[in-house]
Order: C-alpha cells, then structure tokens, then sequence
C-alpha cells in the first residue's frame, strides 16, 4: 500500500474517533510494517498551516482547531437580565443598612436569603463584602461598591434618601396605595413615575 | 425467487419463502406470511416466467396465482382476504381476456386492465430497485462518517443587570410598607353591629314615652368591656341613624353629658 | 484577510461540527464581502483526495470519512437495526414520490401498511408529515427531512438515484387511491406544500 494512501486512512481514523488514538491502535488498522510514526510526523506536518492541526495528547492522537482560531469557537453574548424582587430588596438593604451581614439582611427581610442572590448582586458588581464583624463567627460584612455608586449616579451612600425622603416623594404612599389596592383586588398601580437621570444603565 | 428455505421469520427479515411439505412433495405449501400482499406475490410469480415484466403473460400469471391462493394453506381469514379479492379480480379479468370484447363505454377493456396491472408490477418493481439502490449508498454512520470529537462552540453568556435607581428605591420602600403592614396585628373581635343595634332600638323605642338616655337601651348582658364600647357605639350611630330618618330625636344638654331619645310625634 | 486565512476558518468551522452548516453560517463567520462559494469550492478540491472529504449534503456542508474508506470503519454494530423489506420499500416510494399519503404507499405495494412501519421512519427521522392533501379527508402527507438526505449524503431529493427514470416511465405520478383500476391521474393539489430542504436548521 502507498504511503498516500496509508495516510488517507490515518486521517479518516483520526477524524472519525471519539477519542484520542494511540499510534499502536492506528496501526493496528495499517498494513504490517507500515512505518506510523512516519505517517503521524508527515499528517502532521500537513495540516500544521491549516484550520485544524494535529496534535499528540498524552502519547495519543487528535485534530484539533488551530490555536490562533480558536476564538471562533467561543461566542460571547450579552444578556440583559432583571433582577428579582428579592435581589432588588437585599440590595436596597445592603445599601441602607451597610456593612451588614447576611443574618442581618435575613433578619431585616424576615425571610431567609436564597441562595444565589448575594452572588448575582457581587456578579453585577454592586454588592462587595466589607470586612468581618466583630462578633462570634465572625461573619462577613456587606456594603456597596464604587460601581453601585456610577451605576446609580450617586455621589456617595449618604445620597441615597432617607425613609423620611421617600415617604415625602410618595414611595411610601405609593407602595401603601398598591398594596391595598391588590387588596381589594383592583388593577393595582403599575405607574413608574420617571425620576431625573433613573434611566438609562 | 421460490426457494425452498425455511427461515425464521421475523418483524425485520421477511422474505418471501415457499416451504416444502414433507409429506406431499408433489404439492408446496405456499406461506403467505412470506409474502408483502397479492402483488408481491404476483411479481414473484411474473418473475417466475423469467422474462421483461413488460412482455408476461397475464393469462399465464392469473393461472399461476389462482393456483397459488388455491394451494396455499391460508390459516388467517383476514390475511387471506386481500389474496382472495385479488384471486376474483384476477378471474374476472382471465374471462375478460377470454371472451370476445364487448363494446362497453363504462368499464375499461380487458387489454387495459391489463395493461394496469403490467404497471403497477412494473412500479411495484421499480420501487424496489429504487429501495435496493438507495439502501447501498454510503450511509452515515455506516459507511462515512462525521467528526467524532466534534468541537463545539461555547458559548458565554455575559449577564447584564439593569437596574435604575428608582427600582431601587421603591424596592426599599416596598420591603418598608410591607414591614410595616406586617408588624400590624388586627384580631378579628366580637361586634355589635350596626344592624343589630338598630333592630334592638326600633323594637324598644316604642316603649319609652318621653326623653329616655340613651344607654338605657344597651342589652342587658354584655361580656366585657370592648363588647360593651362596640355595643354603645352602634347603639349610638344607630340613634343617629333613626334622627336621620326622622323617627327618633335626640337631646344632650351639656358636653359629655348623657343622650336623651324620644320617638317623633310626627310617626303618629 | 487573504483567501488562505479565510479557508482556514471555514475549514476550521467546519471541522469543529458534526453537523452540516450552511454557507449562510459560515458567511458570518468571514468578513464582509468574502466568497463563500469559491471558498468551499477551494476547500473542496483541497480535500478530495484525502482521508476526508467535504461534501455538500442537504444544501449544506460537511466534512466526512471518504467512503472508499467505509471498509475500515464501517461499525459491525449497528445500533439501528436492519429496517424490514416493507420498511425499505416505504421509505423508497416516500422518498422518490414525496409528497405521498399512507394510501398511495399502499397503493403501490398493493398491500396495506402494517402498523408501526412509519412510526419506525419517523423516529428514525427520516420521514416527517409535511402537509395535507386537499382531497376528501384530507389526507395527512409524508415526506423525507434534511436529516434523510444527510444521513444518504444526498443534496436535494432530485439527487435522488434513478429519480429521472421512474418519472419518465410514469411511476412517480399520482397513484391511484382504489386498487388495480384505471383512474384519471388528476394530481391534487397539496396544502402548504414544504419543499424538502427548505427548513431551516
């Protein structure tokens, strides 16, 4: 058998299996005598300019991608995503109460803090741990970072308002309203009234 | 295509199989299990006469499956239906050839049906070579085949959390209303109603003949003392209520002092 | 970015998928203006007397084992198995007469379709229904899919082997729906009729 033709089987081999091959079990499928070392190093060299290379991985044999390509097969994508109601009250409590900790949150909110919403508040980089309390445990503090305070548009935390605030610009009121309204079972207010500079990311 | 094997028949691998009969040698028995319906066999039987499907002879085929269906031992009846509906057409047609054609507009002639079924063993044929040559070709993952370590493409999803401050806010602002609203406990008590009161007071207002106080009228027994602020209060709204009719007037002469009642003469 | 780059990546693309893609898809993959067709038609020729052959299957493409080839690979087990000769023959007249109904496959067989046969090419999916025929009952179609004509290395159902024969002797028309009788071979028209190849994938 040609050598030509000795490597068009190499290649199919290689291409075809599942996993990486062994040039004992390439062989194993080539003509007694065949010189497999040879073919490998020759496959090899052939595919070493182009899309996909030959590579020898823990004494096996594989194609894979070219390295400098390999980007094509990684595909970012940018998913907007909202946050839960849970997430957007443990945030506003971090942001209020900080530094606290998770116990406190709990406490605050009555409810304990599912898994998962601490670290999608800290992968959104708003919420970043603090320091530890002073207390037995020791438990990790929470608070606010520089990025909570772009992303809002605030100067530092002390600009957040107080409850007092609020109540004045009709959260409060608005909140209260709603409530009572889902009460009785009426369309509740779903108005977002726009605040100056709350929009946009 | 008549063999004399006598294969395991399965779901998967039914070939037409004609079986000796050990007894009668003379005689087969045809299995008509082996069989795809009447024009698998009849295409058997037309190969049988080892010619171009074009130039069989029907008679001759019409012969050789009468026999057939007349020989095979046909066990299932429902099976055995279709070979006998094709048996009489078939018989129909050998005396169609047989007898002098007939002028008849409604029915198609002898040479045509035919004719038709000359075709139907010819597609029936050719769909068979078609399946044959079509089942040779390299299949996938028989003969070819794709990567087997396909690389594939990873994807990576980059969360965006939109939040704006005032979703914020009233985030905050929710969890406070909602606190507070929890913090209230509001145990459902013992009332006197409005309805009762007024009841009570229409019934007893008749006996009093001139200016009576007011809680004069309370029910006689009332257990404790939040019962007894609901009784006075309905009490007094009911009073209210009978003023605002025009049934009842009511007195006080000093500030906090007691409520005097009386029925209107007008009533009367 | 010269050809050699952009063959690189096609070929990259493509042999990182099993499945067949779309020149579409690569298309997206390469800057704006590039030749898609020459490139895979470079490709192509690149690799046809290799171990691995590109080949357009399904309007799509794909590299695969060559098939002079098949002897070494071909795998003893098989994990479908062997479809019957009433499962062959269904298959055929489906394939080569699509859009067809159940009646009209046994209307060619002269034999009813037993149970379970197009329940087995589907689940194979080979076969799918592909619409209605606007005769009395409205009878349900079938047709082959994409992945038929992958699985067969088959571009288009015209590719079909010995296709052009059985329309010229007049087997591929409409088969009449009673038995051995000569019916007008009026062809219904069929309801949303779906070209195979035209889904998307």
């Amino acid at each position: 058998m040609e050598i030509i033709e000795q490597i068009r089987i190499v290649e199919a081999l290689l291409f075809a299996s599942e996993k990486p091959l062994s040039s004992i079990a390439l062989a194993d499928c080539l003509p007694e005598g065949s010189n497999i070392d040879q073919l490998l190093a020759d496959l090899r060299q052939q595919y070493e300019m182009r899309g996909i290379n030959l590579v020898e991985v823990a004494g096996k044999w594989m194609f894979q991608t070219a390295p400098d390509l390999a980007f094509l097969l990684r595909k970012e994508v940018e998913q907007e995503r909202r946050l839960s109601r849970a997430a957007v009250e443990t945030l506003a409590i971090i942001s209020y109460h900080q530094p606290v900790t998770r116990a406190e949150v709990e406490e605050v909110r009555g409810v304990s803090l599912s898994k998962g919403i601490l670290d999608t508040l800290m992968a959104a980089e708003w919420v970043r741990p603090m320091g530890r309390r002073r207390t037995p445990g020791r438990p990790v503090t929470y608070g606010t970072s520089d990025h909570f305070l772009v992303h809002f548009g605030l100067n530092s935390i002390k600009d957040l308002p107080g409850i007092a605030e609020l109540k004045a610009a009709g959260f409060l009121e608005n909140a209260d309203t709603s409530r009572l309204n889902l009460l009785d079972n009426q369309k509740p207010t779903e108005e977002q009234p726009e605040l100056p500079g709350s929009t946009g990311g | 295509m008549i063999n004399n094997e006598t294969e395991q028949q399965s779901e998967f691998e039914d070939l037409p199989s004609v079986i000796d009969s050990p007894d009668e040698e003379e005689n087969l028995i045809l299995d008509i299990d082996g069989f795809e319906g009447p024009l698998d066999v009849l295409l058997t039987l037309a190969r049988s006469q080892k010619v171009d499907l074009k130039q069989i002879s029907i008679l001759e085929l019409v012969e050789q499956f009468l026999k057939f269906v007349d020989e095979a031992k046909v066990q299932k009846l429902e099976k055995a239906a279709d070979y006998l509906v094709m048996a009489a057409w078939l018989a129909y047609l050998k005396s169609r050839l047989l007898l002098p054609e007939e002028d008849s507009e409604e029915e198609f002639s002898a040479e045509e049906m035919a004719a038709r079924l000359t075709y139907q063993l010819q597609r029936l044929s050719a769909f068979r070579e078609a399946a044959a040559t079509l089942m040779s070709r390299n299949q996938l993952k028989r003969d070819v085949f794709a990567r087997g370590m396909p690389e594939p493409v990873i994807v990576t999803r980059n969360a965006r959390y939109e939040l704006s401050l005032y979703e914020l806010l009233k985030g905050y602002a929710d969890h406070k209303t909602r606190k507070s609203i929890a913090d209230i406990r509001i145990h459902k008590r013992d009332v006197y109603t409005l309805d009762q009161a007024l009841e009570r007071l229409r019934g007893l207002i008749g006996i009093a003949i001139d200016w009576t106080d007011l809680f004069q009228f309370l029910p006689d027994l009332i257990e404790g003392d939040e019962m007894l602020r609901s009784v006075k209060a309905s009490i007094f709204t009911a009073s209210l209520e009978m003023a605002r009719e025009g049934k009842a007037e009511i007195i006080q002469k000093q500030t906090f002092g007691p409520l005097f009642i009386r029925k209107t003469d007008r009533d009367d």
